[in-house]
């Protein structure tokens, strides 16, 4: 059996970076440059949550906006257009910039360690998809900046109202181009992922003992990647109706808009899985590890996120069940709606088995996962009483929807996120994040969260619909609706503190070894934080929590070692290329925004066009520039000493805490 | 400069594969010349005076065929491992029920007369 | 440290415990409001209503056993003080048949939902046997961001209000001529969208005489939240009388043959003086007839302003009918209801130079004074 | 690369040595697949978009007289050719026949030339002579996105092949690099399967007696 200590027999030959392109490669991680040019999924990661933590902050901001105009009747906190502007914002910055991203930052950082894998399949792809993430976001909101100022059509987008007949402004084509390179973004990130799941487990590591959490994620990667084209067809013919004249959506020309809903919702149900299933990844990794416990039921939970997935895309109409369809249609996708909620019930049995009969630490991550499950309780019954059309059609496009996507979004997906970065914080950082304040974030974002969003389930069913951005008073809304905007000052608090105590935690939080949970995966198993090589030595896995067998296992069932061979670890390039093609996307992005503005730009708007085909060509160009100069790539010689922080020694089974 | 052959290969396995792949030149010739018929007989069906319903099951077929030779034999799912041809037909499965959905919803329009099958 | 976790597990059982109590306390509850779906006073809002209720109580009766059986593990597997928190309990993986039975039993509580539901699908989509026979029939067109209801059996058009005779079911046939909206009455039925490039259905009856308030629930742009309706229900015998009163015409519609509003009602019965109603009607024909018809029977861009001072609202259902908020309506429409038409003029899009483009003037371009608009609110208030 | 000194002994090392991934099926091969299954619904959007308009608008256009099957068929007989010449380069880079790699990429790429070509000239005849244009109505709108959708595909393909011709004649072309003429070719195959669908539903479905 190889061991660690093959290591010591090799030489430490200096490494020599390959420097092709047009410019010399960078070679230092450190710095800005280091970050620019970064190809490290651990770096990578960090970059999508800091990114999305802050969309989530400004998202979120946009939403106490709104909250306080509704907070009284007939208010004029902002004016209508505001309003409008900033509930589409906030919807898609809340989807698209924050919580897509937020997973995406834990499928980057946290899977390739879950599979004992070197970094992810294709590096300086993930990088790109990264940047296009980061400036897809700056092209949404720099639609702020421009006359016309921010799309205020809603996050769905329904035409004939994002026509230019009736939005004759800049901002549905800042939405557009926005979203289109956002797509790009969790596209490639998602190819990504699939393929460094199937294909870079490390030995042993067989689908069925990958973690939950690395299911979910190769799961939501193929939502990704059979949802995104819908969209981004829907947004291509969107853009030639508004920019060339065709008729996709323009009723005038005999389009029909009841196209775009499908289309959209094509994309956006399975979105909504793609929201929820890493969030239930998560919870998964962490139950288990407070129960003491491994995953009750584990086959079933992963088949059924599958089927979840599956019938994901075979239910977007109930979306649309106001919209006329026809019975047949109505009554199949109602009972495939219904059936959606039978593997989504195994998902929660399961968790509760998981914890039954455990011994349960109500640590900080485990409130949140609690809190999630309760929360995304909530939130799915609500979600069985509109799967019912004849209910959803006093439901639909009311408050009462706005409350049953806030629980399963902010209940469900976030919390999860939030239990998901006190879980892995220590490791990311080495650093702990103070328990004592993160129970007090809990309670205060649980707390402002229900006073939020709870009294919304009876404003929408008296009858107060959505997307409204004042009410007459005398309709019995008053109440509900001042609670709520206090609910959301509260729950604001709780993420601004939140957000400080992880600043706080990064520069003054107490250091920690590697395992400070006695957790159970394999990401567990290496130093906290991880060195840039993630692993020292190839792990070969013999069990499905296989840092637990680590410790409590039989023999049978640790993990062995594999030395790397006397060249060391191989590692890639940082690179250029990928920022600099995201660079061009944006401004070809840019250019056909401003193709379709002749409001203010008069006739120079024809320009458009020019600085989108710059920009494509400067893509293509990135593209053979990112071809030529290759994976690149050097080998590092980790010493001997900085092997496995947190492995004990395979030999004794207690040899943690 | 002639490169060495494939380097997944072991050195000694180096005849068998350029004897395999001289077995796939004549089978993609026969692929190739089949799917050229087919399509022959796609072109001259499409004017035979006989009911829509036989031509149009046979130009599906046809179709079908044709797209499962290339995916099988050009795009080499024939020798390559399953989980390709899983991973594919995922996407296919996916976009094949979502268009016949669209087809079927976009029927089922209350407005316009019943248009079950009007192109088909 | 210790201390404040056992303490946080309580309140975090206590939490979850009121938030089970504040779901059944909330939506048990038969809340009235003006515009509440929990108040139903029609068949298809009923037959929703019963459907959400039957949800509702197998929702909460999972939310019961399930969060039942959440909450109870949080409690009796919690790590203790002076538990050991290195002890580890049995390893157990699942059991199949519990799985499996637990999955047998949330299809079975789905089927309960699922009956009904298709019930209430079908009940939707038509209008049952034994009332189609007197069923009037109303075609709602949407507009941005008003409503015309047309009563193609008598030939005339109202806008913002319609009244229905209680007893009787109504067809409606949705329309939008711009953007998708939706007709929502909660206490009459659920909504059905108005998309456009087809025609929607939908039927609704109240069972008695009431006055019904609506919204439009689709977003529609700028004042989407100013798009509201009226039904109003009554009986028999006051629907055909208000029948008769919408087929008359209110104004003389010729400005050369005579005064031009219709000499219909006693002279005590006018709250203005006449040259005022006459100087208003003058205004109205300068300022106001190209978007406005008083025509019963004739539709243009705007809301058709016949018999407009026997409406209870104005602004599409936004304020009450009365002459202050008449004036300050027709004074600055663009405050009160931000992006609308009265104001800019109806705007016709140019695919050419790709702006928007005023096909015919608003009141920003008439710039009406103080006096003008009085008198055009005299003359208005003739029009019954 | 990672090959180690256990390679022999350790049969989890020896699958790693051979192998290098889980499955077997190289990083770029299978991310190749998923992208073609993702691409699969891009091309399943756009033709439903095209059919649904020609089924609710069947009498906008009568496309009978406006295709020209013969030129459209001689087309999808082109880019069948340019398919098999694809599955050849494939089979000679495996082979190391870097001769032949050039000889059927360079036919791949003239083909799929032709290929441009009659799309082009069927865009510019239907513009001139029936003025259908992207703007003239529903069916110009679908017809010319799907299509020119397919267009650029095959545009872009014609690039990356072109770009591995000229590689071939650098000497930085190396073995392994049969592997990308495999990936780029599995791009052009399924160009090729889509032209097989468009060709049915969009052009051949037009001729069937019955619509008129």
């Amino acid at each position: 059996m190889a061991t660690t200590a093959d290591v010591e027999n090799v030489t430490h030959a200096p490494a020599e970076p390959a420097r092709t392109g047009l410019w010399k490669r960078p070679l230092k991680n450190t710095g800005l440059v280091g970050w620019l040019t970064t190809v490290d999924h651990k770096k990578i990661g960090i970059l999508y949550a800091v990114g999305a933590l802050f969309f989530l902050l400004l998202g979120g901001v946009e939403a106490l906006i709104i909250r306080a105009q509704l907070m009284f009747p007939e208010q004029e906190v902002i004016s209508a257009r505001t309003y409008n502007q900033l509930f589409t914002m906030h919807g898609t910055t809340m989807i698209f910039l924050a919580v897509m991203p937020l997973s995406a930052a834990f499928f980057n950082y946290i899977m390739p360690l879950q599979i004992g894998a070197r970094d992810v399949a294709f590096p300086r792809m993930n990088s790109l998809g990264l940047w296009c993430f980061i400036f897809g976001g700056i092209i949404l909101n720099l639609s702020w900046f421009f006359p016309g100022g921010a799309p205020d059509v809603g996050w769905f987008a329904y035409a004939p109202l994002t026509d230019r007949q009736y939005s004759p402004d800049i901002g549905v084509d800042f939405w557009i181009m926005g979203l289109q390179i956002l797509g790009i973004a969790s596209l490639v990130g998602s190819f990504n992922f699939i393929t460094t799941i199937i294909n870079m487990r490390a030995p042993g590591l067989s689908m069925m003992r990958l973690p939950l959490f690395t299911w979910m994620t190769l799961i939501t990667s193929f939502l990704v990647i059979l949802a995104f084209p819908a969209i981004t067809i829907a947004l291509i013919q969107l853009m030639f109706d508004r920019h060339f004249g065709t008729f996709f959506f323009n009723v005038e020309g005999g389009g029909k808009p009841i196209l775009w809903q499908h289309l959209f919702w094509i994309f956006g149900h399975p979105e909504v899985y793609i929201l929820i299933l890493p969030a239930m990844g998560i919870i998964s990794e962490i139950l288990p590890v407070f129960s003491r416990k491994p995953l009750f039921g584990y086959p079933l939970i992963v088949f059924s996120g599958a089927v979840i997935g599956f019938l994901g895309f075979a239910v977007w109409s109930h979306h649309m069940f106001t919209t006329g369809l026809g019975v047949i249609a109505t009554t199949a996708f109602a009972f495939l709606t219904m059936l959606i909620a039978i593997p989504t019930g195994v998902k929660i049995f399961n968790w509760i088995g998981t914890m039954w009969g455990g011994r349960i630490r109500f640590t900080t991550p485990m409130l949140f996962s609690v809190g999630f499950i309760w929360m995304f309780m909530m939130g799915g019954f609500t979600g069985i009483m509109h799967s019912s059309p004849p209910v959803d059609a006093q439901q639909q496009d009311t408050y009462f929807v706005v409350a049953h996507f806030h629980y399963v979004l902010i209940g469900g997906s976030l919390f999860a996120l939030f239990a998901g970065i006190y879980f892995w914080f220590p490791k990311v950082t080495g650093k702990m994040m103070s328990e004592f304040v993160g129970k007090i974030v809990f309670y205060v974002m649980f707390i402002g969260f229900n006073l939020a969003f709870f009294p919304m389930h009876i404003l929408g069913m008296t009858g107060m619909p959505r997307r409204t951005h004042t009410y007459k008073s005398g309709m019995g809304w008053e109440q509900s609706n001042f609670w709520s905007t206090i609910g959301a000052m509260i729950l604001g608090l709780g993420v601004a503190l939140f957000v400080i105590q992880i600043i706080y935690t990064c520069f003054r939080g107490r250091r920690t070894n590697g395992d400070p949970w006695d957790a159970r995966t394999l990401e567990w198993v290496t130093d906290s934080p991880p060195k840039e090589y993630n692993f020292a030595y190839t792990p070969v896995v013999h069990a499905r929590d296989q840092l637990w067998e680590n410790k409590h296992g039989p023999d049978s069932r640790k993990m062995e070692r594999i030395a790397p061979g006397p060249h060391g670890i191989h590692m890639p390039d940082q690179s250029w290329w990928p920022l600099i093609l995201a660079i061009g996307l944006f401004i070809a992005c840019l250019g056909m925004v401003f193709h379709g503005e002749p409001a203010w730009w008069g006739e120079e708007a024809r320009y458009g066009l020019g600085i989108t085909i710059c920009g494509l060509l400067i893509t293509l160009g990135s593209i053979y520039g990112w071809a030529l100069e290759g994976p690149g790539g050097f080998h590092l010689h980790p010493d001997p000493k900085e092997y496995d922080g947190a492995l004990p020694a395979p030999e004794s089974s207690h040899g943690h805490h | 400069m002639i490169p060495s052959p494939d380097p997944r290969l072991p050195e000694s396995g180096h005849a068998a594969v350029i004897a395999e792949e001289h077995k796939k030149y004549f089978t993609f010739f026969n692929v190739s010349i089949a799917l050229i018929a087919i399509t022959a007989i796609e072109l001259v069906i499409v004017y035979f005076p006989i009911n829509k319903w036989i031509v149009l099951t046979a130009l599906g077929v046809l179709s079908l065929i044709k797209f499962l030779a290339v995916i099988w034999w050009f795009m080499h799912l024939k020798w390559d491992r399953m989980l390709c041809t899983i991973l594919f037909m995922i996407g296919m499965v996916i976009a094949g029920g979502t268009v016949t959905a669209l087809m079927f919803l976009f029927e089922e329009d209350p407005a316009g007369p019943p248009m079950m099958f009007m192109l088909f | 440290m210790q201390r404040f976790s056992a303490l946080s597990t309580r309140l975090a059982a206590l939490l979850c415990s009121l938030a089970g109590l504040l779901i059944l306390a909330g939506c048990s509850l038969n809340i009235e409001g003006k515009q509440s779906a929990l108040d139903p006073k029609g068949p298809v809002a009923q037959n929703q209503y019963d459907i959400f209720i039957i949800t509702l109580i197998v929702t909460v009766f999972l939310f019961i056993t399930v969060g039942g059986a959440l909450g109870w593990t949080m409690w009796k597997f919690r790590l203790r003080k002076g538990d050991d928190p290195r002890y580890i309990p049995p390893q157990t993986h699942g059991h199949p048949l519990i799985e499996i039975g637990l999955v047998a039993g949330s299809a079975a509580l789905l089927v309960v939902i699922a009956i009904p539901t298709f019930g209430g699908i079908l009940l939707k989509k038509n209008v049952p046997l034994h009332l189609v026979e007197d069923a009037i029939e109303v075609n709602v067109v949407g507009y941005q961001w008003w409503w015309a209801f047309e009563y193609p059996e008598h030939g005339f058009y109202t806008a913002n209000e319609f009244v229905i005779p209680a007893g009787r079911a109504v067809k409606l046939n949705l329309r939008t001529r711009d953007v998708l909206h939706s007709f929502w009455v909660p206490k009459l039925a659920g909504k059905v969208d108005l998309i456009a490039g087809q025609t929607n259905f939908m039927w609704i009856k109240a069972d008695e005489p009431g006055y019904f308030y609506g919204q439009c629930a689709e977003f529609c742009g700028d004042s989407h939240a100013y798009m509201l309706f009226r039904v109003i229900a009554k009986p028999e015998a006051e629907y055909r009388r208000w029948v008769r009163d919408q087929q008359r015409q209110t104004a003389n519609l010729n400005p050369d043959t005579g005064p031009l509003y219709a000499p219909l009602l006693a002279r005590d019965q006018w709250a203005y003086p006449e040259d005022k109603v006459l100087r208003g009607a003058e205004v109205f024909a300068r300022a106001c007839a190209s978007c406005h018809s008083l025509n019963p029977a004739s539709q243009t861009n705007g809301p058709n302003l016949a018999h407009f001072a026997t409406r209870t609202t104005i602004a599409a259902g936004w304020m009450e009918n009365e002459p202050d908020e008449l004036f300050r309506w027709i004074r600055e429409p663009d405050k009160v209801k931000p992006g609308n038409f009265m104001w800019t003029g109806f705007l016709r899009y140019n695919p050419e130079t790709r702006t928007r483009e005023v096909e015919m003037a608003g009141l920003d371009y008439y710039d009406l004074s103080d006096n003008e608009i009085e008198a055009v609110v005299a003359y208005l208030y003739t029009l019954r | 690369m990672s090959a180690h000194s256990h390679a022999a002994d350790d049969p989890h090392a020896a699958l790693e040595a051979l192998k290098e991934t889980s499955t077997g099926i190289e990083n770029k091969k299978l991310a190749m697949w998923a992208f073609l299954a993702s691409d699969c619904m891009f091309f399943g959007t756009l033709i439903s978009t095209h059919l649904i308009y020609r089924k609710i608008y069947p009498d906008i256009v009568d496309p009978k007289a406006i295709f020209d099957i013969e030129l459209t068929g001689f087309s999808s007989f082109i880019l069948l050719m340019s398919s098999f010449l694809m599955a050849l380069s494939v089979s000679a880079a495996h082979k190391g026949n870097i001769k032949g790699v050039r000889w059927f990429l360079g036919g791949t790429i003239f083909f799929g030339l032709i290929f441009l070509c009659g799309q082009v000239y069927e865009f510019h005849h239907f513009v001139t002579d029936f003025g259908l244009t992207l703007s003239s109505n529903v069916f110009g709108s679908t017809f010319y996105v799907l299509t020119g959708t397919h267009g650029v595909h095959v545009a872009l393909g014609i690039i990356w092949l072109g770009s591995w011709l000229v590689y071939t004649f650098t000497d930085r072309y190396k073995a392994e690099h049969a592997l990308d003429i495999e990936v780029a070719g599995l791009y052009w195959h399924f160009v090729d399967i889509v032209w097989i669908v468009i060709f049915t539903v969009v052009y051949l479905v037009e001729y069937v007696p019955f619509l008129t």
